[in-house]
């Protein structure tokens, strides 16, 4: 346990935990300061490209064995399954309407792509290896939760307009397109690609994440200053309890695997975090009617932040000492 | 110069029905329209800027269609199919046009 | 499709000023508005464009509300407080509008 | 407030040629206007969107001028001139603007 | 030959090309990836910036000599005779009208900056080291081809109009300007200028490169699809048959001066290339008539993609085996 | 004096001037080369973080002393004080109306963080080592001009509206919370930290300044040319004199204190410098009559050059002589 704290406290005073806090210090002090729209997706392109070329190379280099497909499938049943146990908890904690507890619920069950990359830098200031394709599980979770949440509403009898087009939108949206097009660009390029960018994408990868983190902090901030009085106390205690339920999920999952402690850490992160990109924007075709103002607080102002300042160290510390050598 | 009555439609629509709104219009015939963005506004669900989106599908988009006067129901219909739930409003103003041939 | 008659305020104001306007607009019950980009333009005060501006709080913007028009006296001695002094221009525009009861 | 009838003109016209419109509505002393982007759009040449386009000057651009109603003959000439051949669409809308003194 | 084959496997398996197949991709496959505007111009502004500063160093270190001067000749001749000969190919091989015919030719006269630069990266990866004033050709090449078009259309009676200003605009166009002006700060800061920023315009560039080029895919990727059957079998045919010509051409004008096998490969590559920036804006001002579809679809969606995968690997064998030591 | 001019000359000749020097010549001639916005804001944001971590870490390693608190202290009464020193040089050498005077007072009072970044990247390359505080003591002066200036207006009787949130506004605007905030993340996590994500911040920094610095020489370039005759021959004087007499000002209080050198060079670079973005904001609201074309031809196309070009190493020259070892 003294680890695990020590672990904690070294990974707030971090730049990029840092630079998250000033963002959300900043937002709350109602000062000017923005990132432009263009120069944050930019930035997130970059991680993306990153992230998932590092994870092709990583494959290359260890080469494909059993646990890959292991891991994709416990990826898939684990976004499907997350919604209904989140629906479940909402239930008992909130009294919010179906339409909002399915959406929620559908965020849980996908996954954030930057508490990944987060996970994955604290990982390797600790020096600790993680299997390459995890990239590839994070990408297999984006969307089924979605799917989950869609089925929840037409069984409970809720106008869930299944929009044509909506799950081809969801499988080809550009973070998921980006992500496993890097990954094959790293898998088949391999160390050789790799040492021609790596000056760009590895070298200064934790610096343009303190600067995401900023610019996350800032939004995360602003919504938590815009909702203030929307989100009540169970609705906030879910969003503290569910990541802590899902990474449990997702340590059963990694030590049936047998995946490494690094690997482990990851699964239990992506299972823990919650999407604030590709379900919101699936959600408001899917169900207009669910109110952002609920589910994007939950996952950006309670979750990512829990996550990225208790979570993550506390995963990392459970999975070294369960699933380590 | 000639000028022609005309209509100027005006749609403020959230970004994640952006297609959804020009392919049913597409599919009502108005081949014609202009995308400007949005910085941020404020309505019923509060005010939002730009910068302080990080989703992709998130903003809005301001649409505006000139169209023949005898063409608006059409275009409104399509159009309303697709911001009915959503948030987003619809203005119609009186314009010309020149050039009408275009239209 | 029910239309209502409405009128469209445009004003094109600095963007050192917007908070202010979206402020006194906020403070006069006026809560709907939409914020569009200004790339550049010209006036007594000569030409320019975002590009060649280093200031944040430098560039215009447009800002539109739609309103009822028995509204539309008090939204505009709300914006006028803010933009008297200023750079800025106000447009009033007769116009129709879906869904009058989200206004 | 005190208003006066003015014309609103948009013209939406491609980027490479922005130069050259306002070059030809200054000469037409016609020295206020204000250039939004535009995002996407589609016309006869079908739809395009901005982040789709590698080319400086592509893209187009919404210029809107509030003038007095005397004068729009000597603005729709001058446009006219330079849109013309190109691609672009121009809108003139009646409307009402305040501190006429400015215009 | 073989040599040529494996070149060929070598560059095609690279970061770089691969990052623009995926953008073909997500393009053809209606992904909703796209990298905004402002960062696409950003990079571009990067990518010109170090070619130049980087091409001007290397005048600084090797000197100015005899060679230069022919070069820079070279460069005006065959930009201004390209495009007759595009023209008249044009008249064989397709029905285009005559204002469309002087438009594509135009294109191919001129240079596509991103394939001088996908070049300079390939030719790094050899270890073999061009003339740093081959930056200034490219220069060079940008402008003359225009007033060649322009000429074609007023002797055939065509609606050219001269609008003043157009020459000033074309000259002075930014990538001109920046190219050329970082050329010079290159030439006077030298060695030591280069030491201050290397770690900027030198390390990540390869990196940068790769975005660049997925956007470039993604740009190419959408332009195909929506301008399929408006570009027929015999422009396409054309939009193959040209680079190679035009590399025939540069390879004889390089032989005649005598420059080194990267110089050689690099003005083959220039002379193959077609614009797709500074040509399509001069197009819609002077001929507004001639269809975008057409010359946008030949030089971005036929002959870029080819010069990249093909075109480049070839031209630099051809010319380590001829003009090679 | 012979170092003073070699010094000059070495400045003159490095990227980073050129590329300003470029931007100018680029606007004067009237290219359409530009900078997109988002990218142009993306490089400040990149800049201010760098430079403010870069203190933090400084203070870290070295400590607070006594020292820190004087030069705060002294840093506020500067910006307090100059503008009216400002206000009376004006009157003595322009015919501006009171208004326009406090207005540019303002600004000379504050300071140009691009004016004290570039100065620090000459201090570096001459291996002089400055206090890592002085990044707190430029943040401490941006805002106290402004007071005095609305000090000066009320006085006198002019209309300056005390807009309420005002003051605010300009303590929490966006540049000087990135750079307090980041200040104290550098401070925070220190040397370790800087490791973290000096291949970000500290390895491309000059080339990043290089294009930021284009960029501003684009601004200040069409400044300039569209702003001539408004400016007349007095006050463009007042742009060259001020910045030596603010620098001596500087100086006299870098003395007092006994800074280092390079700490010495900064603070008149701080004095010398004139603010062309959070003033002309604030005066904008607060002054709304005054002349934008007054204040920002002089801050940004006369005083800022004048730093850049000859200020800078004849501070760092003085300050090497006088305060020197
Ligand atoms: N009266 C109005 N005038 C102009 N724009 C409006 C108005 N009401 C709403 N909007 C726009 O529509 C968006 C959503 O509105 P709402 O659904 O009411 O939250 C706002 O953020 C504004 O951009
Ligand atoms: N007549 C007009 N029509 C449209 N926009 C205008 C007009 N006059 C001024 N503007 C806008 O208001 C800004 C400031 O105008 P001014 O205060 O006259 O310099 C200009 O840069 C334009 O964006
Ligand atoms: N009816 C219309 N309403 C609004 N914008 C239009 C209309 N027609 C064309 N446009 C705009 O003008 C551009 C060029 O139109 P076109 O020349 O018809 O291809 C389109 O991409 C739209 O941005
Ligand atoms: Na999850
Ligand atoms: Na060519
Ligand atoms: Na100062």
């Amino acid at each position: 346990m003294a680890d695990i704290f020590s672990l904690a406290a070294g990974n707030l005073i971090s730049p990029i935990i840092l630079s998250f806090v000033l963002g959300v210090a900043a937002a709350l002090a109602r000062s000017d300061l923005t990132i432009p729209e263009a120069v944050a997706k930019g930035m997130s392109i970059y991680l993306l490209f990153a992230i998932g070329f590092k994870g092709g190379v990583g494959v290359a280099a260890h080469g494909v064995d059993a646990k890959l497909v292991g891991t994709l499938v416990a990826a898939g049943v684990l976004s499907f399954g997350l919604p209904f146990i989140a629906f479940g908890l909402l239930g008992f904690m909130t009294k919010l309407t179906t339409l909002d507890k399915a959406a929620v619920a559908a965020h849980y069950g996908s996954i954030s792509i930057v508490t990944f990359v987060a996970a994955t830098s604290v990982l390797e200031t600790q020096g600790l290896v993680a299997e390459g394709y995890m990239v590839a599980a994070a990408a297999v979770m984006e969307a089924p939760a979605i799917l989950s949440a869609l089925w929840i509403v037409a069984r409970k009898g809720g106008g869930a307009s299944a929009t044509k087009g909506l799950y081809r939108e969801i499988l080809l949206n550009g973070s998921i397109v980006l992500l496993v097009g890097s990954f094959f660009i790293g898998a088949i390029t391999g160390q050789d690609g790799l040492n021609q960018i790596a000056p760009f994408i590895v070298a200064p990868f934790q610096g343009v994440l303190c600067l995401f983190l900023l610019d996350m902090g800032l939004v995360a901030g602003r919504g938590l200053r815009d909702s203030r009085g929307e989100v009540g106390g169970g609705a906030i205690a879910f969003g503290l309890l569910m990541p802590l339920v899902g990474s449990a999920f997702g340590l059963m999952a990694a030590l049936a695997i047998g995946l490494s402690p690094g690997g482990a850490a990851l699964l239990m992160t992506l299972s823990a975090s919650a999407s604030y990109i590709a379900v919101p924007a699936a959600m408001r075709v899917a169900l207009p009617e669910a109110k952002p103002s609920i589910y994007l607080t939950l996952s950006l102002g309670v979750t990512f932040p829990f996550n990225l300042t208790v979570g993550i160290p506390l995963y990392t510390a459970i999975s070294t000492t369960l699933a380590g050598g | 110069m000639q000028r022609h009555k005309a209509k100027r439609v005006e749609i403020i629509i959230e970004a994640a029905l952006l297609s959804r709104l020009t392919d049913s219009l597409q599919s009502a015939d108005v081949s014609g329209y202009t995308v400007l963005p949005v910085k941020g506004g404020s309505g019923r669900s509060g005010p939002w800027t730009r910068d302080g989106q990080i989703s992709r599908g998130s903003g809005m988009f301001a649409v505006i269609c000139l169209i023949r006067p005898e063409r608006l129901d059409g275009l409104l219909e399509a159009a309303f199919e697709v911001v009915e739930k959503h948030i987003g409003v619809v203005s119609i103003t009186d314009t010309e046009i020149l050039r009408a041939e275009r239209f």
